[in-house]
């Protein structure tokens, strides 16, 4: 029993990690712009089938394919970012709204391009085993990305809290009007967050087509995790986005490990509603969402 | 008694907007709120009306425990307010502005009362206008007193109706407010930042300063009291 | 994008022969049939074999032809009864493809109500047979899956037995026939349903390892629960003798994707890949196959086949029977007694086939082997032998 | 034109002139039929989104309870189609009470937890077999019945069911945001504190509006339910409900009475008859766009959009 607990911690906090880096992108637009971007999800999608064509046609390892994902992936949150500027009343609902249908044409562009198929990388070295201590096992990819998750959540942390760039961003997020009087151009510490978010997007696709199974409609699916979190963490928190990913990795896999995997979806869930409902400002977070 | 804070405290984190404020009122009294920007008096207002809770404190009105009261029920129970930036209730005409106000607060449309309030106000040329775009200032406040009105207040209280507005204009409201007092039999508070109006309207005053309440008396008595010309004058400055 | 250039050419060719002058001589028969949303890819798969039938039925059959009219049902259950409805309007004799139980469900009662024949390959639920309908049909069922999957367990005598499935429709039922079925045979099964949404496998397969510890593992999902399946295995190496499935794995796409993974793992299969085919009537379906759609058939292009063949024979006795208006391609149909490309065919009252069992399948070096049943075999199955 | 004379012709169009025309068609019946099955979700979401103020994410969640509730009663408790349906919807409402914790967040975060809440109601749905059959769902569902000699469960009997709901839904969303009640629903778009305090309890009325809301779209997942004769959970708390009613409402206008409706009538049978042909996979791209530059172009919608260029007509008429 002890040796299933550990391993279930141990996953839990594994695809925690994993969460982190595909909620972080949507967590930082969020606390930067007050815009839920709806089609989060579908840009981490763009970024793992962009990252399948490079591995199929140009024999490029996942990891080597993240330079041409990357570029492909933030000029598409970049065009998805002139949308919503294009919004003139109540940003925070329309954005909603807009971003939602771009979800919907970004699916439905993977699926005319890339077909219904899954994919996943096919380069073996990835899945294969590590063990730790004889009994906690994991893939390789798994440890990759998981690093890389925890390490990228302490770099936005460190930007956004230490460098000129993050505080202009905080104060445009606190009040725009004053920011724009302190001299910082809202627009554009908005665009950065915005490329920040799809360079992140890239790396969480390269990480699911490497640690998971892709397919067209999976999109829609990650945001809803991404948001998730994005509340547990609660608005603005950097590190709160890691915990609280990992608090809902850690809840599904001991779900799966002490009840049923059938349960694990709704235990997400509830947890969600648990934290929306009861705690105005989530695990580790600021500002307010009750008005 | 109309109205009776006692030891009343707002706080904001580690900000005190308002500390420890205790006076009363009795139905029909007329009472001013003053002290320099910053002092609380919207605060205050805020607290009586629901829209914040407060920290520390009871609060009682016509004898029943306001804190727990949700700001709906406030309303029914005839506390009404405005305030300082008027607030119209936007795609409604003016008139239904009142009626809003009417049917909630009192649970039925009086539509003899709002004309009556719509006349007193000097609506009614306005009454089925667009209420957001198409009233002067004047005529903005004048709608924030008529909603309030509307809800059948035992206790109005106004938040700075007056301030904006040129002596004409001033004169006139002033007058229309007495008219509505003493129509509708109604205590008043009010929150003014001119002196001369205060003294015109109001037979006792209470001055707030950093969220204390620094004096309480007549106009000429407060007036004259060092510690508020202190405080206003050390409020200008800063 | 051939796939969708094709997918436009059906329905351009449905909508051009729905406004074509009906010919006498010809016989129309709908395929409502998903070539676009979540089932698109198995749709289209299934649309080919349909084809393929009509292509072989016209050049041998003399006296009549058919037509096949393709509408899309778009994966979702009220269009599929609107394009039955439509089909109707068209004028068709009776209905082939379908897929999922959840679409063919409402899709066969629209059928029921217009009064013709159903018959599909596409839903395995034993739901679908039990509504006690007059025209409804199908080659197979989810009891075929689930006996060749037991077939195989207890040919190598395995005693104990973890069942890993989806809680969808389909894998869920076949799941519930292997715990009976297993159990009844004295085998130990152990259960674990996972959400459609599950991603990783390692609790529930580490689970199985420290707990269960079985002699096999038997997943009932889909592609991607398999692959996150064989990962999660793979990475905490359970101490089995076997891993088997049902479909969409012993097929040549997992085998070319996921060479890695798919060694030594079986799962239903009713081809050997490469094919081997070795009927006459195998053959000749193969070469067309090969002919209009350049590729080798898959297992749901047979079925799509099989089902259709079944359909225009049945269609032709009733129109020289003149039995057509008075329900005859339904009672032809329950005369069908054959041996066909997928072994046994023939209907009991409630329109399944009774005699329906799969065949296994297993990856053996970047290979499908049919290792079960043995009269159908291709190789020999390895036994204990696993993906790592 | 006034209103009434509008409502006249609208009714005698739907009620006369389409059955009349097109009713032999059943394929079109079918599309019309499908169309306003959208088109009650539409306005159902417009109710609350307009008059609530909130934007939801999850009506898929009522729908699917609707349709439940209304196939288990007939199926297993014996009762007869319509008093189903009615009580379906009453057991949407009821399920909408348990979504009302929600109403105290703000916007985004209400849009989002009810599809949190859409989530729980499926995998319940599927978790609870004895009651619902799991994901297997339900089969055979009864159809729509013979009444007085008129066969609802026919095609076209299907339509008036679905048209008449649809009026209703319509009809109860014109009388509230006439009402007082509208009134101060409208009012608190603005200052949701100003409105408070003249008496009006927001979150009574937020409530009101999610479970009439709520009620609507229940009803019309339970006509789903008996239309299509089957239910799965997969199906009844389908996203596709919640997203083709959102884009209907958005283009048609979702201030607007008609809007939702003229909404799901343009797009669902613009993206059948015009763009599957074309793109037979992935042609809900269609659906983004339009979503997309209907927000942000002309937020008022397509019905607001027409109003304007008659009124502008009228004007130069006038002129």
């Amino acid at each position: 029993m002890i040796d299933l607990v550990a391993q279930s911690l141990f996953s839990g906090v594994l695809s925690g990690a994993y969460y982190a880096l595909i909620a972080l992108g949507l967590a930082l637009v969020f606390g930067t712009m007050r815009v839920i971007n709806l089609a989060h999800g579908e840009l981490v999608l763009l970024g793992a089938y962009i990252s399948y064509t490079a591995e199929e046609k140009l024999g490029l390892d996942p990891l080597a394919s993240l330079p041409l994902a990357l570029t492909l992936v933030v000029a598409t949150a970049m065009a998805v970012y002139y949308l919503i500027s294009l919004i003139k009343t109540d940003r925070e609902l329309n954005s909603l709204i807009l971003t939602f249908g771009i979800g919907v044409i970004l699916t439905n562009a993977v699926l005319m391009i890339w077909s219904a198929d899954i994919h996943s990388t096919t380069t073996p070295w990835y899945h294969d085993a590590t063990i730790l201590f004889d009994t906690l096992f994991a893939m390789q990819a798994e440890l990759v990305f998981a690093a890389l998750g925890i390490v990228l959540v302490g770099a936005v942390w460190w930007w956004l809290e230490k460098s000129w760039y993050g505080r202009a961003l905080r104060a445009v997020a606190s009040n725009r009007d004053a920011a724009k009087l302190m001299g910082v151009n809202p627009q554009l510490t908005e665009v950065l967050s915005f490329a920040v978010s799809g360079l992140l997007a890239t790396v969480a696709g390269v990480a699911i087509y490497t640690a998971k199974v892709i397919q067209p409609s999976l999109g829609h699916h990650l945001t809803v995790k991404a948001f998730i979190i994005t509340v547990l963490a609660g608005m603005g928190s950097v590190p709160g986005v890691l915990l609280g990913a990992v608090l809902l990795g850690v809840v599904e896999s001991l779900t799966v490990t002490l009840a049923s995997s059938a349960l694990q979806e709704l235990a997400g869930m509830v947890l969600f509603l648990v934290v929306l409902l009861l705690m105005p400002s989530g695990l580790f977070g600021r500002a307010k969402r009750r008005g | 008694m109309l109205l009776d804070l006692d030891g009343i405290t707002v706080a904001f984190g580690g900000l005190i907007a308002v500390g420890d404020v205790t006076f009363a009122m009795a139905e029909g009294d007329v009472l001013g709120l003053v002290g320099p920007n910053g002092a609380g008096k919207t605060t205050l207002f805020n607290a009586v009306s629901g829209l914040v809770r407060p920290t520390r404190g009871q609060a009682r009105f016509l004898g029943r425990d306001l804190v727990a009261m949700p700001i709906h029920a406030r309303a029914r129970a005839g506390i009404g307010r405005t305030f300082q930036v008027p607030q119209p209730m936007h795609e409604l005409t003016v008139r239904e502005n009142l009626m809003v106000a009417s049917r909630f607060a009192t649970g039925r449309i009086d539509r003899e009362r709002i004309a009556e309030i719509l006349d007193l106000l000097k609506l009614g040329h306005k009454a089925d206008a667009d209420a957001a775009t198409s009233l002067a200032l004047t005529e903005q406040k004048a709608l924030e007193v008529g909603k309030a009105l509307a809800t059948n207040p035992k206790l109005l209280m106004l938040d700075e109706v007056l301030a904006g507005l040129e002596t004409a204009g001033k004169r006139a409201f002033m007058h229309t407010l007495a008219e509505v007092r003493q129509r509708y039999g109604l205590g008043l508070l009010i929150i003014e930042h001119d002196i001369e109006t205060i003294t015109r309207l109001c037979p006792r005053v209470v001055v707030l300063n950093f969220g204390r309440l620094i004096a309480e008396g007549s106009p000429d008595h407060v007036f004259n009291d060092p510690e508020v010309i202190r405080s206003y004058t050390g409020g200008e400055a800063a | 994008m051939s796939k969708s250039t094709l997918c436009v050419s059906a329905v351009a060719l449905s909508l051009m022969l729905g406004l074509a002058p009906a010919d006498a001589a010809e016989l129309k028969i709908g395929a409502e049939i998903p070539l676009s949303g979540n089932l698109a890819r198995v749709g289209s798969a299934m649309n080919e074999g349909i084809q393929v039938a009509a292509e072989m039925f016209n050049k041998k059959n003399g006296k009549h032809t058919v037509k096949v009219l393709v509408v899309d049902d778009e994966s979702s259950p009220a269009k599929a009864v609107g394009a039955v409805e439509k089909l109707a309007a068209d004028g068709v004799i009776a209905y082939t493809g379908g897929y999922g139980s959840n679409i063919i469900g409402p899709a066969s009662e629209a059928a029921e109500k217009l009064g013709k024949v159903y018959i599909t390959s596409g839903g395995v639920a034993s739901e679908l047979t039990k509504r006690g309908l007059k025209t409804f049909f199908r080659i197979n069922s989810s009891e075929g899956y689930a006996r060749a999957l037991m077939g195989m367990f207890s040919e190598v005598g395995i005693k104990s037995v973890a069942v890993v499935y989806s809680t969808k429709e389909a894998t869920e039922e076949v799941a519930k026939m292997l715990q009976t079925g297993l159990g009844a045979k004295g085998v130990k099964v152990t259960m674990h349903a996972f959400d459609p949404a599950t991603n990783d496998f390692k609790p529930i397969v580490h689970k199985i390892k420290l707990q269960d510890r079985p002699e096999a593992i038997a997943m009932i999902g889909y592609e991607n629960d398999y692959v996150g399946i064989l990962r999660a295995a793979k990475v905490l190496k359970p101490d089995i003798k076997t891993i088997a499935g049902v479909w969409s794995l012993a097929t040549s796409k997992m085998a070319a994707e996921f060479p890695d993974l798919m060694e030594n793992v079986s799962g239903t299969s009713t081809l050997s890949y490469p094919a081997v085919f070795t009927t006459p009537e195998a053959k000749e379906f193969a070469e067309t196959y090969q002919k209009m759609f350049n590729k080798a058939p898959d297992y749901l292009g047979i079925f799509g086949y099989v089902q259709s063949k079944l359909l225009f024979d049945a269609v032709a006795r009733a129109a020289d029977a003149g039995t057509i208006d008075k329900g005859g391609v339904a009672s032809e149909l329950r005369k069908t007694k054959t041996e066909s490309v997928i072994g046994k065919v023939s209907f009991d009252e409630a329109g399944d086939n009774p005699e329906f069992t799969h065949r296994m399948g297993q990856h053996q070096a970047g290979k499908v082997e049919l290792v079960w049943p043995l009269e159908a075999a291709t190789g020999k199955m390895k036994y204990p032998a696993l993906p790592w | 034109m006034n209103n009434s004379v509008k409502i006249a012709v609208f009714l005698a169009l739907s009620y006369v002139a389409v059955p009349l025309a097109l009713g032999s068609n059943t394929y079109v019946i079918g599309l019309i039929v499908a169309a306003l099955t959208i088109a009650g979700i539409a306005v159902a979401w417009a109710l609350l989104g307009n008059l609530g103020g909130m934007v939801s994410f999850g009506h898929a969640a009522f729908f699917g309870v609707g349709a439940y509730v209304s196939a288990l009663l007939t199926l297993r408790g014996g009762w007869p189609v319509f008093p189903a349906m009615l009580m379906a919807g009453v057991g949407a409402a009821i399920a909408s009470v348990a979504t009302m914790p929600a109403l105290r967040l703000r916007g985004p975060y209400f849009a989002l937890a009810i599809l949190a809440y859409a989530e729980i109601f499926r995998i319940l749905a599927t978790e609870l077999k004895p009651v619902t059959g799991g994901a297997a769902g339900l089969l055979s569902i009864p159809r729509l019945p013979n009444v007085l000699g008129l066969d609802f469960g026919s095609k076209l009997g299907g339509y008036f069911v679905i048209l008449t709901i649809v009026v209703a839904a319509m009809a109860a969303y014109h009388l509230i945001r006439r009402s007082a009640y509208g009134l101060a629903l409208k009012a608190m778009h603005d200052s949701e504190d100003a409105t408070r305090v003249v008496g009006v309890n927001s979150i009574v009325l937020k409530a009101w509006m999610l479970m009439v809301s709520a009620f609507i779209t229940g009803m019309v997942g339970a006509f789903n339910a008996h239309y299509i004769n089957f239910l799965e959970p997969d199906y009844a708390f389908a996203g596709q409900w919640t997203m083709l009613a959102i884009v209907s409402a958005i283009f048609g206008g979702y201030r607007t009475v008609s809007g939702p409706l003229a909404g799901a009538l343009v797009v669902y049978l613009v993206d059948q008859l015009a763009f599957k042909p074309i793109l037979p996979q992935g042609h809900q791209i269609v659906l983004g766009v339009l979503l997309g530059a209907m927000i942000l172009f002309n937020p008022g919608g397509m019905m607001s959009m027409l109003t304007a260029k008659f009124l502008r007509k009228e004007a130069s008429h006038a002129a």
